[in-house]
């Protein structure tokens, strides 16, 4: 069940240039909380910004839920202007998180810039259903913007890295180190980041007969499913079903049900 | 004593002014789970049609300053969907449902209206003329909403009036020049009440990409920004008016209700606030009584109108 | 290679498409405080009237979110001391000046006009057509201002274009069901130009003293908060007119005007910004002239009507 | 000459319950900020509040400004929830402050409520020009609400009291203990307050034969003199000059110039 509640934020630091993780105490929230699902923070007090801004849990702990964030624009500024002991009010848990099969063998979660945010919390949940750490591939622009590397590493995760201008890991993008990394029919591949790369992955994923959950994104004005503002075309046809709702139909999909054609990058940022 | 905050629309009795904005509170069951939605004066649903529609294409949304514009282009579940799962989960909840319909033709207006009266679908039916979201408002000099042409308000709200014996609430466009020749066109034609506002207009353009920010190009404008716009519409058309009017347009708190209850609407709806706070629209009946307590104004009908001047 | 900035409107030349929206700037020696009023493509000037005006009583502004509601109702020195004090000010700094004049009868628009022209106290005339604040307008059934009627609004511009051989602009309201029925009878009068968009009406009221917040009851709304429903107005507009467009609304910042060049405006103005920010103008001329160097765009006039829908 | 200028807060504490007093670092406007001027304070970056929130100097210190403001609505309640280090925009100082005469004898400070902002400056100020502290009178609703008493009495000024409670000083209004204290031709009087006791200390002033220099409040937008939105009714009557700003051509005005029958009370607050 969702809440909504002002919590006391307990930190908010830079975790790489203008991107930040803000931990906040909210025992509710994190008891409920699961990998994949999401909250929608209050930036303002006033009504500018007047939407909150949806934010995956990057971890789930005893008392408290971490986000990490990149500051893009105007609430994701004001978020990084947030000090510890100011309050926030925090809605959530929302969505619908990843689903761990354990009785698959492989599980791959595969990143691109910002998109690794949920991942710390799923590689501890697969951890945890799986008794071992999953194979954690990280995707950026170059170096600086790697994120969590360290994270999964301390969870035991093998982690793979590719950047843009090669300046760590594999130059390139995540897609073709999870192609090197040969999924099978027996893999599970979790998926974040953005659009072009995810299609790139459901289609390493649909050719290989890996299975392949994506964590979508979408301008969100509710977060509850009721404004439908937030929608991607799925494959299914029928009026009544073609469009899904990342707020609450997602933000995790199965790759294959998402009509990866019909969307237009256009408009992607 | 307790104030009294029973309203009534026509023949339709809500138990406090306060409903929701059709299109933003789904059908209700989004939002029961954080209160109890038969608390509210009643729950106005998203637009249906005739038939489920998908909608307008991705991105839908974009924020501007204190307002929201949006092209959601009335995806719906379709009447037949609605008979059979939303209204049965309203009526358990004990909620008063306003139906809002759409149609391209008076005709589909009034089949919608007949088969939610026969089914007890719905308590009243708001019918909306003024979406500016859907293509069959065609674009071509001229405008282009039924809302915006008061003859063509006459004719859906006849056709409307011989179908059905629900209260009746026509839904209106801020887009025009003077609202009050809509509003008396819905009178003349039978309405029991008009609902004030819908979006306005408007656009926004990404400069990096130089698309629009809406893939069908021009949305709706809601929230708080678009607030007095609505106050003074509804202020103009409820000092012509003999029927009632639902005020609605960037409603956030109580003290935002009161101000359109002033100006002369009888009810109000909350609309783009419930996405910043879910149980917006019960904190504002629950301010509004406390208002209605501090003042010691027995009935909250005494308010309607009530502006200083 | 500096990017091309000046653009023309009519006969108007602009050394940049940034200028300042009436009665948000004075008459220029306010904020010739903070930066040099010349570098701007113009400054448009509180509208003048034959005689000194005092206004409305005050409270004349209320805020309202991202929003200002004001009724000023064109206080103003006249145009006699325009000429003697604030046009030679102007011309000593070497400001392009239109000069936005209003009148109660198109006789009253025609002799500012003529005498503007006489003095060389202006490069360009905005007749504003639109202000929601003046009791000439009268408030019975029906629209009121000029510019709610195409006919109301050829019949003005026609008189102006008769009385001046200046650039000629009319500034319309944001309070029709469609923009391009007074901006072409505007054009077919032979306007230079439209200014999209004046204030949208609006109103506030205070619950606890049940007053209206303005001692007029009913205002304008501008600042941020109207800027996507005068985005859409100026595409509406640009899209079927020959003539030039000068948008505004909410403009404040290089962004935001850039969306109105891309929606098809040849000029943008900076109105309720230069509260917040006195030199919100300049910033703008310059974050401009950023864009198009970072995206090697030689000319702003490439920019004009761009949008890639 | 006016600046705008992103100063760091020094301090910003409680002064009295719902009252706060804010100091900022900027010394261009130190050095130019005279008694019974303002500067517009920016209160969120985003643009709800849009406009800024004029605020009187309270003291004008070698490098810094202070204010003294009731948390009245959205824009003081953001102010007050502003920390030292954060940033604030200061438009300022703007307006024409009190005028000194230093040939008259004996001169009276009268504040009513949170309009004993701006006094403190303009004690120091007269102390300093008539090389002798002002007598000063403050109202408020009650004690707890009484400001800047130990201020003036630091600075050598008698202070007189009135509380409409009578829980210290004279219960009544502050205007009763100017009556008291028999103002001549040859007094100054200073006041602010709300509009019904500035309008009796004018009455007073003009039975006296004392002169008055009254400090108004009005809804502003620019405090440039430009939107022409913050007018009050003036004594003159041609209609280029009925309407004086009270930005520009005040805050601060000779009580004589007011036209008093013509302003509106059913709009203060
Ligand atoms: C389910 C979900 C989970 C998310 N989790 C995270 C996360 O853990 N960390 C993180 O940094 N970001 C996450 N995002 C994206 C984040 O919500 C946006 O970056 C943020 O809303 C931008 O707000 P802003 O005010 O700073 O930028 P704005 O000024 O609003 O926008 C800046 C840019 O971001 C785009 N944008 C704005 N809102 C969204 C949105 N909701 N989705 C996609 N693009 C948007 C705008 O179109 C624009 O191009 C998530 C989004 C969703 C839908
Ligand atoms: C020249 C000048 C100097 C001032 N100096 C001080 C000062 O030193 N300390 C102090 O506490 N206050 C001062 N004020 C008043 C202060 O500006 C307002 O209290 C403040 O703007 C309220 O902002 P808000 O957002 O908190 O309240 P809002 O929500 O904007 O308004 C709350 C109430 O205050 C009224 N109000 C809002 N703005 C003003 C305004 N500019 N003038 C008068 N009433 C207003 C509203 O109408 C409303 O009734 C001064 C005002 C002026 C014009
Ligand atoms: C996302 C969204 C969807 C909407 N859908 C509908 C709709 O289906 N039918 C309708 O009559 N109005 C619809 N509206 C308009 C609202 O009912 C309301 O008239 C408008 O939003 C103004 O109220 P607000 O400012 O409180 O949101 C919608 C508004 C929004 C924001
Ligand atoms: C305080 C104020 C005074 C105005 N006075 C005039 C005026 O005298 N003549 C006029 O044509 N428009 C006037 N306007 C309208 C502006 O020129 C402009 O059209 C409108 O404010 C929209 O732009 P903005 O949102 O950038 O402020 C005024 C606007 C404001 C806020
Ligand atoms: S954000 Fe409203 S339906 Fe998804
Ligand atoms: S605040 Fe704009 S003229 Fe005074």
């Amino acid at each position: 069940m969702p809440y909504v509640l002002d919590c006391e934020i307990a930190a908010n630091d830079e975790a790489a240039p203008a991107h930040r993780r803000m931990r906040v105490c909210a025992p509710q929230i994190a008891r409920e909380a699961q990998p994949g699902q999401f909250a929608m923070l209050q930036t303002a007090d006033g009504y500018a910004p007047f939407l909150r801004r949806p934010m995956s849990f990057e971890r789930v702990l005893p008392e408290a839920v971490a986000f990490l964030y990149k500051v893009e624009g105007e609430g994701t500024r004001l978020l990084a202007a947030m000090r510890p002991g100011q309050t926030i009010s925090v809605h959530g848990p929302l969505g619908k998180g990843f689903s761990i099969d354990s009785t698959i063998s492989r599980h791959i979660l595969v990143a691109g810039g910002i998109g690794v945010a949920p991942l710390p919390a799923l590689a501890d949940a697969v951890t945890r259903a799986c008794r071992r750490p999953p194979d954690v591939v990280i995707g950026a622009r170059t170096k600086r913007f790697l994120l969590c590397g360290d994270v999964f590493r301390s969870m035991g995760c093998e982690v793979y890295l590719a950047t843009d201008d090669g300046s760590v890991g594999e130059k390139g993008v995540a897609s073709h180190v999870l192609e090197r990394l040969a999924p099978n029919p027996d893999t599970q591949i979790y998926a974040c980041g953005p659009m072009p790369m995810m299609r790139a992955t459901a289609q390493i994923a649909a050719r290989s007969g890996a299975a392949c959950q994506v964590s979508l994104e979408a301008q969100m004005a509710c977060g509850d499913g009721a404004c439908l503002g937030c929608v991607v075309e799925s494959i299914f046809e029928n009026e009544g079903e073609k469009m899904v709702r990342v707020c609450t139909d997602g933000p995790v999909f199965d790759a294959q049900h998402i009509d990866w054609n019909a969307h237009n990058f256009a408009y992607d940022r | 004593m307790k104030p009294n905050l029973e309203v009534r629309i026509g023949a339709l009795r809500m138990k406090n002014p306060v409903t929701v904005a059709s299109g933003t509170f789904g059908y209700g069951q989004e939002y029961a789970r954080y209160f109890d939605i038969a608390a509210l004066g009643a729950v106005t649903i998203k637009s249906i049609t005739l038939k489920p529609r998908a909608g307008n294409a991705p991105p839908r949304l974009v924020e501007t300053p204190a307002g929201i514009l949006n092209a959601i282009g009335l995806q719906n579940v379709g009447l037949d969907a609605y008979l059979a799962e939303k209204a049965p989960f309203l009526r358990k909840h004990g909620a008063t449902i306003i139906a809002n319909i759409y149609g391209s033709q008076p005709d589909e207006y009034c089949e919608l209206a007949r088969r939610l009266e026969e089914a007890h679908a719905a308590d009243a039916i708001e019918a909306n003329l003024s979406c500016p979201n859907v293509h069959d408002a065609a674009t071509a000099r001229g405008p282009a909403l039924v809302a915006q042409i008061p003859e063509r308000v006459a004719e859906y709200s006849r056709a409307l009036r011989a179908a059905t014996k629900l209260p009746l609430l026509v839904k209106l466009t801020p887009n025009v020049a003077d609202i009050r020749e809509p509003a008396l066109a819905a009178q003349e034609a039978g309405a029991d009440g008009v609902s004030l506002i819908n979006t306005l207009m408007g656009m926004a353009i990404d400069p990096e990409t130089r698309r629009p920010r809406l893939a069908n190009v021009i949305g709706g404008l809601s929230g708080p920004a678009i607030r007095p716009v609505a106050l003074k519409m509804v202020w103009d058309a409820s000092r012509v008016l003999q029927i009632p009017v639902i005020g609605m347009g960037g409603i956030c708190t109580a003290p935002d209700a009161i101000q359109f209850l002033l100006a002369g609407a009888n009810a109000v709806a909350v609309g783009s606030m419930s996405f910043r706070q879910p149980d917006a629209a019960l904190q504002i009946v629950r301010g509004l009584a406390d208002y209605l307590e501090h003042h010691q104004i027995p009935d909250v009908n005494d308010l309607v109108g009530a502006i200083a001047t």
